[in-house]
């Protein structure tokens, strides 16, 4: 393989469609998954980012509003 | 696979995102409502005094001269400290106030950029050569605080900062031109 | 273009832009109308201000929070100084001009500080290489009694304000004699930690933070390096006493009265060696 | 093609250069402010190193690598040629020219300023104008970006541009138009001060200038590390991207309200009133939903990944991941240090609330998290990816790119944790020693020594990932061809021209700056804030 054209020989474009280039993925395979995705994407997502809102109102209500108001 | 079930399967992906990006829409109502919330029903604001002054007359006249620095009371009993943040020291480099009544805290700065914070409360705010920079608010604890400048000034940055002693309302006495300073220990 | 699924973006695109747009834009409104409105006028209100005052509060018109009233000022006082450095008085400095100020040396200044900047007295400021800012406002503060001394108070009151800026500029431009670290003797490590990292227990910045060259400190900082050491001594000493006080916010006057006798006399010296 | 190969390279090996000498820096600042550290270096060596650190870490490291993966990426996303390959050479020696300027200014102790300037402190004017080439440098790389672009789109009618490519141009149109702000302050501000033609500044109008970049400046630096979130991760997974469209909405957001918010900096100044600083907290708000879409998006391709590999229920699919691979394990970490990261920027955007954290180590601790941590081990990772393609050479072992990985983590969680802590106790920020005999700050030194440690690994880090390079470029394995990119489960076949191009997300930032900074920016015009007298430190 020639050095000079690492970059572009065997790089596949992004906008290729599916048809021109495939991935290593089984288009029956992938529907199959594709009935359970997200579930799990969703509730470990979800449960992430509502610890984080949480942690901001515990931070609101417990350290910043104690500390006087500011105004 | 058919024509249309590739269709399909992107409109039911859409449709979750954008169920998804519902539930972040309502994560950020709430946190904005708690913001609007408190600034409605307990005045909280950012510093945000927008008065203009000269940084270079500061030292003339005015409440900025050295001699009206510090803390003083009004006849109508409202409580103001006067602080000047100069390359590399606060004036005066300690601040009495009283604990449990509004305090309100003026600053200005006549070289360059300064910060203030004081320590455990929520007193914050940037000294801008060119404004005065105000904090109102209530000191909930006494004792001995620390008020560091915390916007780099130059090479003595790290060695200014000033102390503020919170009163107990026996300790806070105005003297006969309404002046407090700090007590000596 | 002949794909049939690959249909006009333009087209497309319609919904995007129009639903795109009130989205943004409507947010945008949403924060105004709370930002600038109904916080202020609800804040206003509960502090007794009223709604045209909250609102222009909110923008930065007029000063204050919408929540909290103003404060009143206080009178005036007597300042410690009068010198101001507006681009004006900078202008003047720049402007001076090192031959009519080597003139007036040599009829005035020359006595007592010498042609080159070089006092003949060891009670007698050294000048050569002295920043230009610093000279003008000692002068200054002569003339308008922020700083007294009997010799230099009636000095500085006969010289006119573009005389002064000469006489700096031709003062700053005499050269610095060369740094001799062996007339030093002994150089005490606490010195040279009290000049570069200051003493952070009894809060003294470090003295390089200003008196070095290009340091960035305030305007009127005079260099020290070569300066008198008995000029030195005295000037802290007088600082600490508060006899001299046209340091602006008491910036030498609260640094000098923390300094130990051993420590005013060993910055002295430090100084006088040439240092920086 | 070698060319191609060369430029990017070049770049890269700049960035990193300038991240290795960055990250000694900074691990001696950590040891000279803790308590092991007392009377060790002086102020003035202090403030030239965080000068140092700031300017190689956010502006050496960051401009460079983004644009040599920007170059990397037209020529593999878009499979066509790159254009004017000349003025990107031209912009790479203008920038190293720049940097040079910097450099020598900051080592003669003429520019301890801070990467943040602080007028009226000035530095020499050789300073700013080293900043403002390198600046200069990556407005070429954003117009031949945009050339790329252009050409592709003509070449291939009607097709949606590759998300890779997309998110790119999304990234130099921002940057475009965040780097107006600070070069109007440095050069009708800050450059003439420097040069002594004015003796005074409107400090209030420098600051809000400085703030139009200040926040959109970070999410140049982050948008890379999206994009291989996008790009890469579901392919390296071994899954598929779940949605192209919220890819491209996503950097959409990024262009639109990355602008609009610079002055959640500035919540604590004087200089502006609390209306308009609510406006931008408003705005601030919804720069988090790009994030909050992409940690889904993120997640359920990663999902999509772990199910394909068998896992099964609820989480089985996270096992099932294969976390060998440098790329999906530093997406991991990524993810957990955005998480405590975001929730310390929660926080600071929080109006009132900031008045807790402002100018403590809690902010210094945030962008650590965010940018040194979440971003940078994403620069990691696409490093590791890439740099076979460019040398042909294969790593002799995945081992010590996952140690190197995991070491920044705890490296950066370490140091991280115990300041926001800090920040919280009211420790601030930019300090050169602390006065450990004070009763309040010697609370503080078991955890600053802590901090301390965490520094250390950090450094042993980045040691190691500059190791593993070499040991690539020696390495006698060659590479085997691999497709970089990952598809989405449903390739587009055609898009709106609104999520193909930029036209109208430009008029609508121009709206909302219009509306966000033309009245903070008109006032300084209308009624301007009496001036400070420069300070000169050079």
């Amino acid at each position: 393989m020639p050095h000079d054209s690492m970059i572009h020989s065997n790089q596949p474009s992004a906008a290729d469609s599916p048809f021109d280039v495939a991935d290593e993925v089984d288009e029956a395979a992938l529907a199959a998954v594709m009935r359970h995705v997200p579930l799990g994407a969703g509730v470990l997502a979800g449960a992430a980012v509502a610890l984080l809102v949480l942690g901001y109102l515990l931070s609101y209500l417990l350290v910043f509003i104690p500390r006087g108001t500011v105004g | 696979m058919s024509e249309r079930q590739p269709e399909m399967h992107e409109r039911r992906i859409l449709g979750t995102e954008l169920l998804w990006a519902f539930g972040v829409g309502v994560l950020i109502a709430a946190t904005l409502s708690m913001i609007v919330f408190t600034a409605l029903t307990m005045g909280i604001n950012p510093p945000s005094n927008v008065e203009r002054v000269d940084p270079k007359m500061l030292h003339l006249s005015g409440e900025f001269a050295e001699h009206n620095l510090g803390t003083s009371v009004a006849a109508d009993g409202s409580v103001t400290a006067r602080v000047i943040a100069t390359q590399f020291m606060f004036v005066p480099r300690c601040i009495a106030v009283p604990q449990g009544r509004p305090v309100t805290l003026r600053f200005a700065a006549p070289d360059v950029i300064h910060g203030i914070l004081i320590t455990g409360t929520n007193v914050n705010t940037m000294v801008v050569p060119g404004f005065v920079a105000q904090v109102h608010t209530q000191f909930t604890r006494s004792g001995d605080l620390l008020m560091p400048c915390h916007e780099y000034c130059g090479l003595g940055h790290s060695e200014m900062w000033a102390t503020v002693q919170v009163l107990p309302e026996g300790a806070f006495q105005p003297d006969r031109e309404g002046r407090v300073s700090c007590a000596q220990r | 273009m002949s794909d049939p699924r690959i249909s006009d973006p333009h087209v497309l695109d319609q919904p995007w832009r129009i639903w795109a747009s009130i989205v943004v834009i409507g947010i945008l409104l949403f924060g105004v109308a709370l930002g600038v409105l109904i916080i202020p006028v609800v804040q206003g209100r509960s502090a007794g201000i009223d709604m045209y005052t909250a609102i222009c509060r909110a923008l930065g018109i007029l000063p204050g929070s919408p929540a909290q009233p103003q404060p009143a000022t206080v009178s005036p006082p007597t300042p410690v100084s009068k010198v101001v450095w507006t681009p004006e008085v900078l202008q003047i400095l720049a402007r001076g001009n090192t031959e009519r100020g080597r003139a007036k040396v040599l009829e005035v200044c020359v006595a007592c500080h010498g042609e080159q900047g070089v006092s003949v007295v060891p009670d007698y400021p050294n000048l050569n290489g002295q920043s230009g800012a610093a000279i003008y406002k000692q002068l200054h503060d002569y003339r308008t009694g922020s700083r007294a001394n009997p010799l230099m108070t009636g000095i500085a009151n006969a010289l006119e304000e573009p005389t002064i800026a000469d006489v700096a500029a031709y003062y700053a431009g005499q050269p610095k004699r060369n740094p001799n670290p062996a007339s030093l003797g002994e150089l005490p490590e606490a010195i040279v930690r009290l000049v570069e990292l200051g003493d952070p227990n009894r809060n003294i910045p470090p003295c390089a933070a200003c008196h070095r060259p290009g340091s960035g400190g305030p305007i009127e900082t005079p260099i020290l390096s070569e300066q008198g050491r008995d000029y030195l001594a005295q000037q802290l000493r007088m600082y600490a006493s508060g006899e001299r006080r046209n340091d602006v916010y008491a910036r030498m006057r609260v640094i000098a009265a923390k300094l130990t006798p051993g420590e005013i006399d060993g910055l002295s010296r430090y100084y006088s060696a040439g240092f920086r | 093609m070698r060319n191609v190969e060369r430029l990017c390279l070049a770049h890269f090996w700049v960035a990193f250069a300038a991240f290795l000498v960055a990250s000694l820096l900074g691990a001696w600042q950590m040891w000279v402010r803790s308590p092991l550290g007392a009377n060790i270096g002086t102020p003035s060596q202090y403030f030239l190193s965080v000068t140092a650190h700031g300017v190689a870490m956010a502006y050496v490291l960051t401009t460079f690598f983004i644009m040599g993966f920007g170059y990397f990426v037209a020529v593999t996303a878009l499979a066509r040629p790159l254009p004017g390959k000349a003025w990107a050479w031209g912009a790479f020696w203008l920038a190293i020219a720049g940097v040079v300027m910097a450099v020598v200014t900051i080592l003669t102790g003429q520019a301890s300023v801070l990467f943040t300037f602080y007028p009226p402190l000035t530095a020499s004017p050789w300073f700013y104008i080293g900043l403002v080439l390198v600046v200069i440098g990556s407005w070429v790389w954003c117009v031949l970006m945009l050339v790329a672009m252009q050409a592709w789109k003509r070449e291939n009618p009607g097709r949606p541009v590759p998300l890779a490519m997309f998110a790119t141009v999304a990234n130099a149109v921002m940057w475009l138009w965040t780097t107006v702000g600070v070069a109007v302050e440095l050069l009708f501000q800050v450059i003439p001060a420097a040069f002594g033609l004015i003796q005074t500044i409107d400090v209030g109008l420098a600051r809000t200038l400085f703030s139009w970049t200040l926040h959109a400046i970070v999410y140049f630096w982050l948008i890379p590390a999206y994009i291989a979130f996008y790009t890469m991760v579901p392919r390296a997974a071994g899954g598929r991207l779940y949605s192209d469209t919220l890819g491209r909405l996503t950097f959409i957001l990024f262009l639109v309200y990355s602008l609009p918010v610079g002055m959640h900096h500035l919540l604590m100044d004087p200089e502006h009133g609390n209306g308009t600083k609510f406006i931008q907290v408003l705005l601030t708000a919804f720069v988090s939903v790009p994030t909050l879409l992409t940690i889904f998006t993120i997640t359920a391709s990663l999902e999509i990944a772990g199910r394909l590999r068998g896992g099964r229920g609820l989480f089985g699919w996270i096992a099932a991941l294969p976390w060998e691979r440098p790329m999906v394990l530093a997406t991991g970490l990524s993810f957990v240090m955005l998480g405590f990261g975001g929730f310390g920027g929660l926080i600071n955007m929080g109006y009132g609330m900031n008045a807790m954290v402002h100018n403590t180590s809690w902010v210094t601790a945030h962008f650590h998290l965010i940018f040194g941590g979440s971003v940078v081990i994403m620069y990691f990772a696409i490093a590791y990816e890439i740099w076979p393609r460019l040398t042909g050479h294969e790593y002799p072992s995945l081992k010590a790119l996952r140690l190197q990985l995991w070491l920044w983590f705890i490296g950066m969680m370490v140091m991280t944790v115990p300041w926001h802590w800090l920040g919280l106790q009211g420790q601030w920020r930019r300090v050169a020693n602390f006065n450990y005999a004070d009763p309040i700050i010697a609370g503080w030194g078991p955890w600053v020594i802590v901090s301390l440690a965490g520094g250390l690994v950090l450094l042993a880090s980045s040691l190691l990932f500059i190791g593993n390079l070499f040991a690539l470029h020696r390495s006698a394995a060659i590479a085997v061809a691999r497709p970089l990119y990952a598809l989405a489960v449903h390739p587009p076949q055609r898009v709106p021209a609104a999520l193909n191009g930029f036209g109208l997300w430009n008029v609508l930032v121009l709206v909302l700056m219009l509306v966000a900074y033309g009245w903070p920016i008109a006032q300084f015009a209308i009624e301007p804030s009496p001036a400070a007298i420069v300070h000169r430190v050079q």
